[in-house]
């Protein structure tokens, strides 16, 4: 298949289609970037073959951050599974709980109120701005330029308190659960929250002038780590790479769940498909967050119920049967398949996480013939939250 | 020329006076990058308490007789840069050893603090800080070259190769710097001092993101500290140079104090809103942007 | 979904189908129809993103399922299909050549179920672990409570009473 | 044990052949040894006061607990007004946070890190999971008690700790360190045989050298 | 690249003469957020100890530990949560399934130590400076992980019911069943509160499970009236049960009952077990209800012989003679005594010791002897005109209805007392009445208010649907005759207080209060005693007595080895008390028996 890297130049393949790499010969060094390294994003590491300054070949090891997640939900009660699982991504964890609990949902049979569905998307959204903060902050700061990270990261931190105030907690909110969200709107949230999306706008503002109008990011970044848009299906890409690629790839559109069909709002699309195509992607992405926030707070039915009525939670039995349930998280699909065998226990999860091609099967693919400088910020152009490839 | 012993407490006054300044300075340029991303950085006095934390680390290793040496050598680059160039214009106590030729001298004193660096990181066995050194030398060079060409026009403006003499020179008003009567040469020479000021966009050789801080990867305790040192002396160092080639010197200590802070912050009001080029985009930038402008001020006096 | 199994009927040999949602529909499907299927799919039908691949272990029943998750975007559907291998001694076709992306899932099967695909590049690599010297964990008959027991220490002092004795113990002691 | 870990002769450029085992440093032949402080009472309280107030983290997110490293560290909390800073390298850092769980694959690394760190080191525990395992604490690929491995100083409740918890925790630490208690690295290698022991116990690949700094 | 592309940057230099943005005193000024998940709170009065936290804890950071200043009661365990935050994750799951709402969390979130073992404590009990916090998550109003509400029991309509003595309750179906039980958080709390200590979380879980066998097995282990018990238990239980604080606590009575509906009444002996090869030894009991027979059915499986003797015509004892019918019907108690018999216990009915077969012979034969003769005889008010022929007592009444004898219901009948006996005699002479006269006039007059009141609240429901009038806190204090001696009425007092001050039964009146409750016919059911002429009066002579009941120890041994005494008799009025003494006296008859053997 053509899918492989252009190995032109160096190194020479063997016979056998290996690559040649003697590393006694000096000219080529073995490079490790990560685990404990500020370039790498998140605790994994990337094995580096390096000649000279350019990387002839890349490995991505993972497991570092692997707790067993899958396995330990086989052995804790539904309602137990539902703490644990926003632990298998930091950044944005809301994905975990919203397709965990609308997956049990669906095998229990059971429908979460309208209310408790509008307020799931309104913190999957300020999730994925947060995400996305994250994301232009850790850019920028690969490339060298901290002063964003800065800026991002303190809209970020307004975002959280009002993370907090909804949810009760700062990064591990733990609100959605199977059968609807813990709780309401606090008094003057919207106030409130209109404040932190003004703030988090200007932030935006001053960030595209000094990072996406920038001639040196400029020159870093475009034409780097170009994905060739042929290369979006067999490597499973999604979201915002597979955007700025071209590929109008969305689940919020193309398979529509929550209340998004109630929303109006357009997939963003890019052209390039370079580190700075898909940048701009996810800050546009970002904006568009923010006006989607908006619009679920005054879209929002003003009263209902949150939950609906649970089993005993602590002998809630789900009857055989498995299912798939999607959403578009700031890195791409994210994803729960769920296997229930009639007990008390989930049979089987698996958590597909954006990031477990593109860190993996896609880095590896693109990390060839790049310069080394361009390795931090190819990965973190990918946005890859490792615990999510591992779990 | 007779040598005066008087002259050797003086300089290591200068010397004192420096490291404290520059302490200071680098702190309050923290602070001043802190500020920008909107927070309040570092307490002002932060480098003495880190400096001393350094000396107080109890276990310290080395990888070899030049891991050792490459810190010393940087320090007495640095020193020997500030010793050998008159700090204070008129002052017979803080001219230090300047003497006829001393611009030669300080040209060498440039590289001799990195070359040692470079031997002694080299040493130290870790595969960034060797990455870190080739990019440096490298990067150094395509950097260093616009500020040659630069001085070279100046010593043919000022037909001497005396710094005391080139700002003599330049006294008597603004308009006498060689700022404004050698344009070309100070442009090239401050592009050039962009790129030894180890900031964004020509930090490439120390990028924590790509090769943990590079050369010093492997640098721990009293050899830290005197790399620290080093780094608050040898900024100011350069910048006495500049300041004595292209903006007129300093008769006095507070004028002194206010023209190294501003030129430092050429380089700051750059770096902060830049990231930084590839090793080898520096050096094309260089090469494209700097060499020129030098050449043309060689050519034009 | 129901005419697409219908089609399908007619050129492969299909197990149960089991329609989850209106979008979303399970395919049992034999070991060597698979690699067919998988073609048909994507080439024909539109199916060209794999969602995921992963397996589930049915002890009990001494088999593992593997499930082949695949997404048409265009017309906003999705088919699993399940592969039944029996427990002992599993090993599959791999799929990498169909998606590049398969490998990765293929090395994580291997490594925590103990599922073989030869051929799969670098499948006998470890992915997540790191010197796992039990067997795979995954699989079902694997207690994690056990060995996280065996293996690591906990704080020791954390004793607890079961409401019903302790209460029994202190409201009729005379009671055995 | 993988390829390039082995024992081999290797032919330089220039024609000279010789042994190299990875599994060795060159530079460490013995294990850690215990570093006394400073003979003059007074300059170790001097030296105390500098460490406490010059905290360079090794920047090393070994779990989620990380994340609240950057808003630490950003405009919001700004922790370099404590004297806090990170560093990329463990040969300049100061203390180790342990930023939750580890897995046994990150706990070969953490300690390469940690003891490549220069005496006096320290190291934070943060959250749960460093205490008793949290709520990893049946999983089979993480570590239950981190004193079990690494000497440590302080630990932090939460899950995971919030920024004004670490910052409590810093001023905590830096009461322990003026105090002349924060002896871990000391304490590190007066017990090496059983942390070692203990180590190797959890890593069934030790393909480490015994002792590195 | 344009030269915007390097102008612009610059901008950023904007931020140079703005105020930084950082919180400049972090560890004071940002308090968590009003529903911050934070440290937890404990209120300990509050906390009942039923150790549900525990439960849905998915990290095992819980412990029940014993606390000193909580004592161990009926409803509390006594024990109290620890945390260890060595595990906790702060998902407030604890707080969410807390039974009582006593758990709660704090908005303070900075603990640093260096030990770690400091990290585990109790909230509550160990002080901390948050146990005040204000502020923190609570459970959102509405907010429950378990249903509150019980599932309805169906019953027959009161106009339906009223005109017969056919059973009220229809008993659950098995998916209402399936549902009540899920409500079962299975903390036990229940257990020992209990009597007879029935494994109620087991037996409910195996209703979960659908095993209704193992719930049978389960059941007649500890109870072998549990048809009986399944319609009639005083259930104890259900007070003690922790999803009252919030709800409505299990209906746990009617589980049990649900459990034997569902097995076939073939499948119990099966399901009970064959008993223990025969040891020889033979034990006498003297009455055949709740008590006597439990001891019997505990002896007859441990392989003694068992004789009972019964003074009536049918063995059952009071749940037969005492409850009536619709509440009973008597072939659910024929099965349990059937099931019983069937293990080889012998029943002599219409055998009344003293008569046909005296103590004395009982001694000879017999290695052992329990007496279990229950409360028969009914109390009086003695107030002036009790002893006119229209004034009965409710247990013979009903012991009349039980042995089918002809009773002709007054047109208006007036009930003294607030007891389920009271409620008993009331329904059952309203049934009369409808039957005979098409209507039902009939007044309850209790001493108690309905704020303290004796009968269960679903009896003075029932009594009210079924037109039945009860009149609270009326004290009795006359038969009201005409000038031909005939009964006319009832006058009563209003009742000011009922106890004095050291707790003594010493009733005060508002005398000003007085009404006249007309009827034709008095009904005392204000309680009853021990028939106790049985006993020869050597025999009495030589046992101690306690306030003119027998004196017995705690297994139920009188101060004869030879004699024991079980059931209502020692212990008042209740079945499911009479069961669990029957067991205890059964374990004391059987190791006294092993004793003698050796």
């Amino acid at each position: 298949m053509g899918y492989q890297p252009d190995r032109s130049q160096y190194p020479q393949q063997r016979e056998d289609g290996s690559l040649d790499i003697d590393l006694t010969s000096g000219k080529y060094l073995k490079l490790w970037q990560g685990p404990q390294h500020p370039g790498i994003t998140g605790n994994m590491s990337v094995e580096l073959t390096v000649c000279g300054d350019e990387v002839v070949e890349g490995k991505t090891h993972v497991g570092y951050l692997h707790r067993g997640f899958e396995k330990l939900m086989e052995r804790r009660s539904f309602i137990q599974c539902f703490p644990i699982v926003c632990r298998i991504c930091v950044p944005e964890p809301d994905f975990n709980e919203y397709c965990y609990a609308a997956a049990v949902e669906e095998l229990a049979g059971i429908q979460s109120p309208e209310r408790a569905d509008w307020i799931r998307t309104l913190i999957l959204e300020m999730g994925r701005i947060n995400s996305y903060l994250m994301y232009l902050g850790g850019q920028a700061g690969s490339l060298g330029q901290g002063v964003i990270g800065q800026w991002t990261t303190y809209v970020r931190d307004l975002m959280l308190d009002r993370f907090e105030e909804l949810t009760g907690a700062r990064i591990y909110h733990m609100f959605i659960l199977p059968g609807g969200v813990r709780g309401d709107l606090p008094d003057g949230f919207n106030k409130r929250m209109e404040e932190t999306l003004c703030e988090i706008e200007n932030v935006l503002k001053d960030v595209y002038e000094t990072m996406f109008c920038n001639a040196v990011f400029k020159k870093r970044t475009v034409g780097l780590g170009y994905i060739d848009p042929e290369l979006i299906e067999p490597y499973g890409v999604t979201g915002p790479t597979a955007r700025a690629a071209g590929v109008a790839k969305d689940v919020r559109k193309d398979q529509p769940y929550l209340v998004y069909p109630e929303l109006e709002f357009e997939p963003v699309v890019g052209t390039d498909s370079d580190v700075y195509a898909r940048a701009d992607v996810r800050r546009r992405d970002l904006l568009m967050s923010v006006d989607l926030v908006r619009q679920i707070l005054s879209k929002m039915p003003n009263d209902g119920k949150l939950m609906t009525k649970l089993p005993n939670v602590l002998h809630w039995k789900i009857p055989r049967g498995e299912t798939y349930i999607r959403g578009e998280c700031s890195r791409g699909e994210y994803g729960y398949y769920l296997v229930t065998d009639g007990s008390g226990f989930p049979r089987r999860v698996n958590v597909r996480g954006p990031s477990y091609t593109h860190a993996v099967a896609l880095l590896e693919r693109l990390i060839v013939n790049i310069n080394i400088s361009d390795v931090a910020g190819l990965m973190v152009s990918l946005h890859t939250y490792p615990p999510e490839i591992e779990r | 020329m007779e040598f005066e012993w008087i002259k050797i407490p003086y300089s290591l006054l200068t010397l004192f006076i420096v490291i404290n300044f520059g302490l200071l300075l680098t702190a309050l340029i923290q602070k001043i990058g802190a500020r920008v991303g909107r927070r309040h950085g570092i307490p002002i006095y932060q480098n003495y308490i880190d400096l001393i934390k350094n000396y107080a680390i109890r276990s310290s290793i080395t990888h070899g007789f030049m891991f050792y040496l490459g810190p010393v050598f940087r320090l007495s680059g640095g020193v020997g840069l500030l010793l050998f160039v008159p700090t204070i214009y008129g002052s017979e106590m803080f001219s230090n050893l300047s003497f006829a030729g001393d611009l030669i001298l300080a040209l060498y004193f440039v590289f001799f603090g990195a070359l040692g660096m470079a031997l002694g990181a080299g040493e130290s066995g870790h595969p960034h800080a060797a990455i870190g050194v080739s990019r440096g030398l490298s990067q150094m060079t395509a950097a260093e070259l616009p500020f040659a060409l630069a001085v070279f026009s100046v010593a043919l403006q000022y037909q001497t190769l005396s710094v005391t003499d080139i700002v003599a020179a330049q006294q008597g008003g603004v308009l006498n710097w060689t700022l404004f009567t050698n344009p070309f040469a100070v442009t090239a020479a401050m592009f050039s001092f962009l790129g030894s000021m180890m900031r964004p966009p020509f930090d490439v050789v120390l990028a924590p993101q790509e090769i943990p801080i590079g050369p010093p990867t492997e640098y721990h305790s009293s050899y830290l500290a005197l790399m620290q040192t080093n780094r608050v002396i040898f900024p100011v160092a350069k910048i006495v140079i500049y300041m004595n080639l292209f903006f007129g010197g300093a008769a006095s200590w507070p004028v002194f104090f206010l023209k190294v802070f501003l030129i430092y912050m050429v380089s700051v009001f750059v770096g902060v809103a830049f990231p930084r080029f590839r090793v080898e985009q520096s050096i094309r930038w260089f090469l494209i942007w700097a060499m020129p402008l030098g050449i043309l001020a060689i050519v034009l006096v | 979904m129901q005419t697409l199994y219908t089609k399908l009927k007619q050129l492969f040999k299909l197990g149960e189908l089991t329609e989850q949602r209106q979008d979303l529909a399970f395919i049992t499907v034999a070991q060597e129809q698979l690699r067919p299927l998988l073609l048909h799919l994507r080439d024909r039908e539109g199916f060209t993103h794999l969602v995921l691949l992963t397996a589930v272990d049915w002890m009990e029943e001494g088999q593992f399922q593997l499930t082949y998750l695949l997404n048409d975007r265009a017309g906003a559907r999705d088919i699993g299909l399940r592969v039944m291998l029996p427990r002992d001694s599993a090993t599959m076709d791999s799929i990498h050549d169909i998606w590049p992306t398969a490998a990765t899932y293929q090395r994580e099967l291997r490594e925590m179920f103990g599922i073989g695909f030869p051929d799969s590049p670098g499948v006998n690599d470890e992915f997540i672990l790191e010197g796992w010297n039990d067997i795979p964990p995954y699989r079902r008959d694997f207690d994690t409570l056990k060995y996280s027991e065996e293996n690591y220490s906990h704080r020791p002092d954390r004793e607890t009473t079961d409401p019903a004795q302790h209460m029994k113990q202190q409201l009729y002691p005379d009671e055995g | 044990m993988k390829e390039e870990l082995k024992k081999r002769v290797i032919k330089g450029p220039d024609g000279f052949e010789f042994e190299v085992d990875p599994l060795q440093d060159y530079y460490c032949e013995a294990p850690p040894t215990v570093q006394p402080a400073a003979y003059q009472k007074i300059v170790e309280k001097i030296f105390n006061w500098a460490r406490s107030e010059s905290i360079w983290i090794l920047g090393f997110g070994t779990g989620c607990g990380a994340i609240e490293m950057r808003p630490l560290m950003t405009p919001r909390f700004d922790a370099y007004r404590f004297g806090v800073q990170w560093r990329p390298t463990p040969r300049q850092a100061n203390l180790f946070i342990i930023s939750g769980y580890l897995s046994t694959k990150t706990l070969k690394r953490a300690i390469r890190s940690y003891e490549q760190m220069q005496n006096p080191k320290y190291v934070i525990g943060l959250g749960s999971c460093t205490i008793n395992g949290g709520m990893y604490w049946d999983s089979y690929n993480t570590i239950k008690r981190l004193d079990d491995y690494l000497p440590v100083d302080l630990y932090i409740a939460g899950c995971m700790p919030r920024p004004e918890a670490l910052l409590a925790g810093f001023e905590e630490m830096k009461k322990i360190i003026r105090a002349g208690k924060a002896e871990g690295g000391n304490l590190y290698a007066e017990n090496f045989d059983w942390y070692k022991a203990n180590q190797k116990k959890v890593i069934h690949d030790w393909d480490m050298p015994e002792h590195s700094w | 690249m344009s030269i915007r592309d390097v102008l612009s940057p610059f901008t950023a230099w904007k931020y140079l003469f703005r105020d930084p943005v950082t919180i400049t005193d972090p560890l004071n000024e940002r308090p968590g957020a009003a529903r911050y998940r934070g440290f937890h709170q404990n209120d300990v009065q509050a906390c009942i100890g039923c150790g549900t936290c525990e439960t849905i804890c998915q990290n095992a950071a819980i412990d029940m530990v014993p606390v000193e200043e909580i004592l161990t009661e009926s409803g509390d365990s006594g024990l109290r949560p620890r945390i260890d935050y060595g595990r906790c994750c702060w998902c407030a799951l604890c707080v969410d399934i807390c039974m009582t709402g006593s758990l709660t969390m704090s908005n303070e979130y900075k603990w640093v130590e260096s030990d770690p073992d400091a990290f585990r404590f109790i909230p509550g009990v160990d002080k901390k400076h948050w146990d005040d916090a204000e502020l923190g998550y609570r459970r959102p109003e509405g907010h429950r992980l378990t249903p509150a509400r019980r599932v309805e029991m169906h019953e027959l309509e009161p106009e339906t019911r009223i005109g017969s003595f056919a059973e009220i309750v229809d008993g659950y179906s098995v998916a209402d069943g399936l549902l009540e039980a899920e409500r079962c958080v299975a903390c036990g709390l229940c257990v020992a509160t209990c009597p007879t200590h029935m494994s109620i979380p087991d037996y409910i879980a195996a209703v979960r499970d659908g095993d209704y066998e193992r719930g049978l097995a389960l059941l007649y282990e500890t109870n072998p009236f549990s048809e009986v018990c399944g319609r009639v238990c005083t259930h104890k239980c259900e007070t003690a049960c922790a999803v009252q604080h919030e709800g409505e606590p299990v209906a746990i009575r009617w589980l049990k009952r649900h459990i034997t509906d569902q097995v076939p009444y073939e499948r119990y002996r099966e399901i009970v077990g064959d008993p223990a090869p025969a040891t020889g030894k033979r034990v006498a009991i003297i009455g055949a209800g709740p008590a006597g027979l439990t001891t019997a059915y505990d002896l007859a499986r441990k392989g003694h012989e068992v004789v009972v003797h019964e003074e009536r015509e049918n063995p059952g004892g009071m749940p037969r003679y005492g409850i009536p019918e619709y509440r009973l019907p008597y072939d659910m108690i024929d099965r349990d005594v059937d099931l019983i018999r069937s293990l080889g216990v012998k029943i002599h009915c219409n055998s009344r010791v003293g008569t046909d077969v005296t103590m004395d012979q009982l001694q000879q034969e017999y290695d052992a002897v329990l007496l279990s003769i229950g409360l028969h005889l009914g109390r009086s008010t003695r107030i002036p005109g009790s002893e006119h022929q229209q004034v009965t007592k409710a247990v013979d009444l009903l012991r009349a209805i039980t042995d089918g004898e002809e009773i002709e219901a007054p047109r208006q009948v007036v009930v003294i007392g607030g007891g389920n006996v009271a409620m008993d005699i009331a329904r059952s002479m309203a049934r009369l009445q409808k039957q005979q006269h098409g209507e039902v006039n009939l007044t309850v007059t209790a001493l108690e208010d309905f704020a303290h009141f004796l009968a269960d609240p679903e009896e003075v429901k029932e009594c009210g649907e079924e037109g039945i009038e009860i009149l609270d806190a009326r004290g009795p204090q006359g038969i009201m005759l005409d000038e031909n001696e005939n009964l006319i009425g009832l006058k009563t007092w209003h009742v000011v207080s009922i106890f004095d001050e050291q707790g003594r039964f010493a009733p005060s009146y508002d005398e000003s209060d007085e009404q006249i409750h007309q009827g034709d016919m008095v009904i005392e059911a204000i309680g009853q005693m021990t028939d106790v002429s049985l006993l020869s009066e050597e025999l009495t002579e030589k046992l101690e007595w306690n306030r003119g009941r027998l004196a017995v120890d705690v297994d139920g041994r009188t101060s004869e080895s030879w004699l024991w005494a079980a059931g209502d008799c020692v212990k008042g009025p209740d079945v499911v008390h009479a069961v669990a003494d029957g067991h205890r006296a059964a374990n004391s008859i059987d190791s006294y028996l092993k004793e003698k053997t050796v």
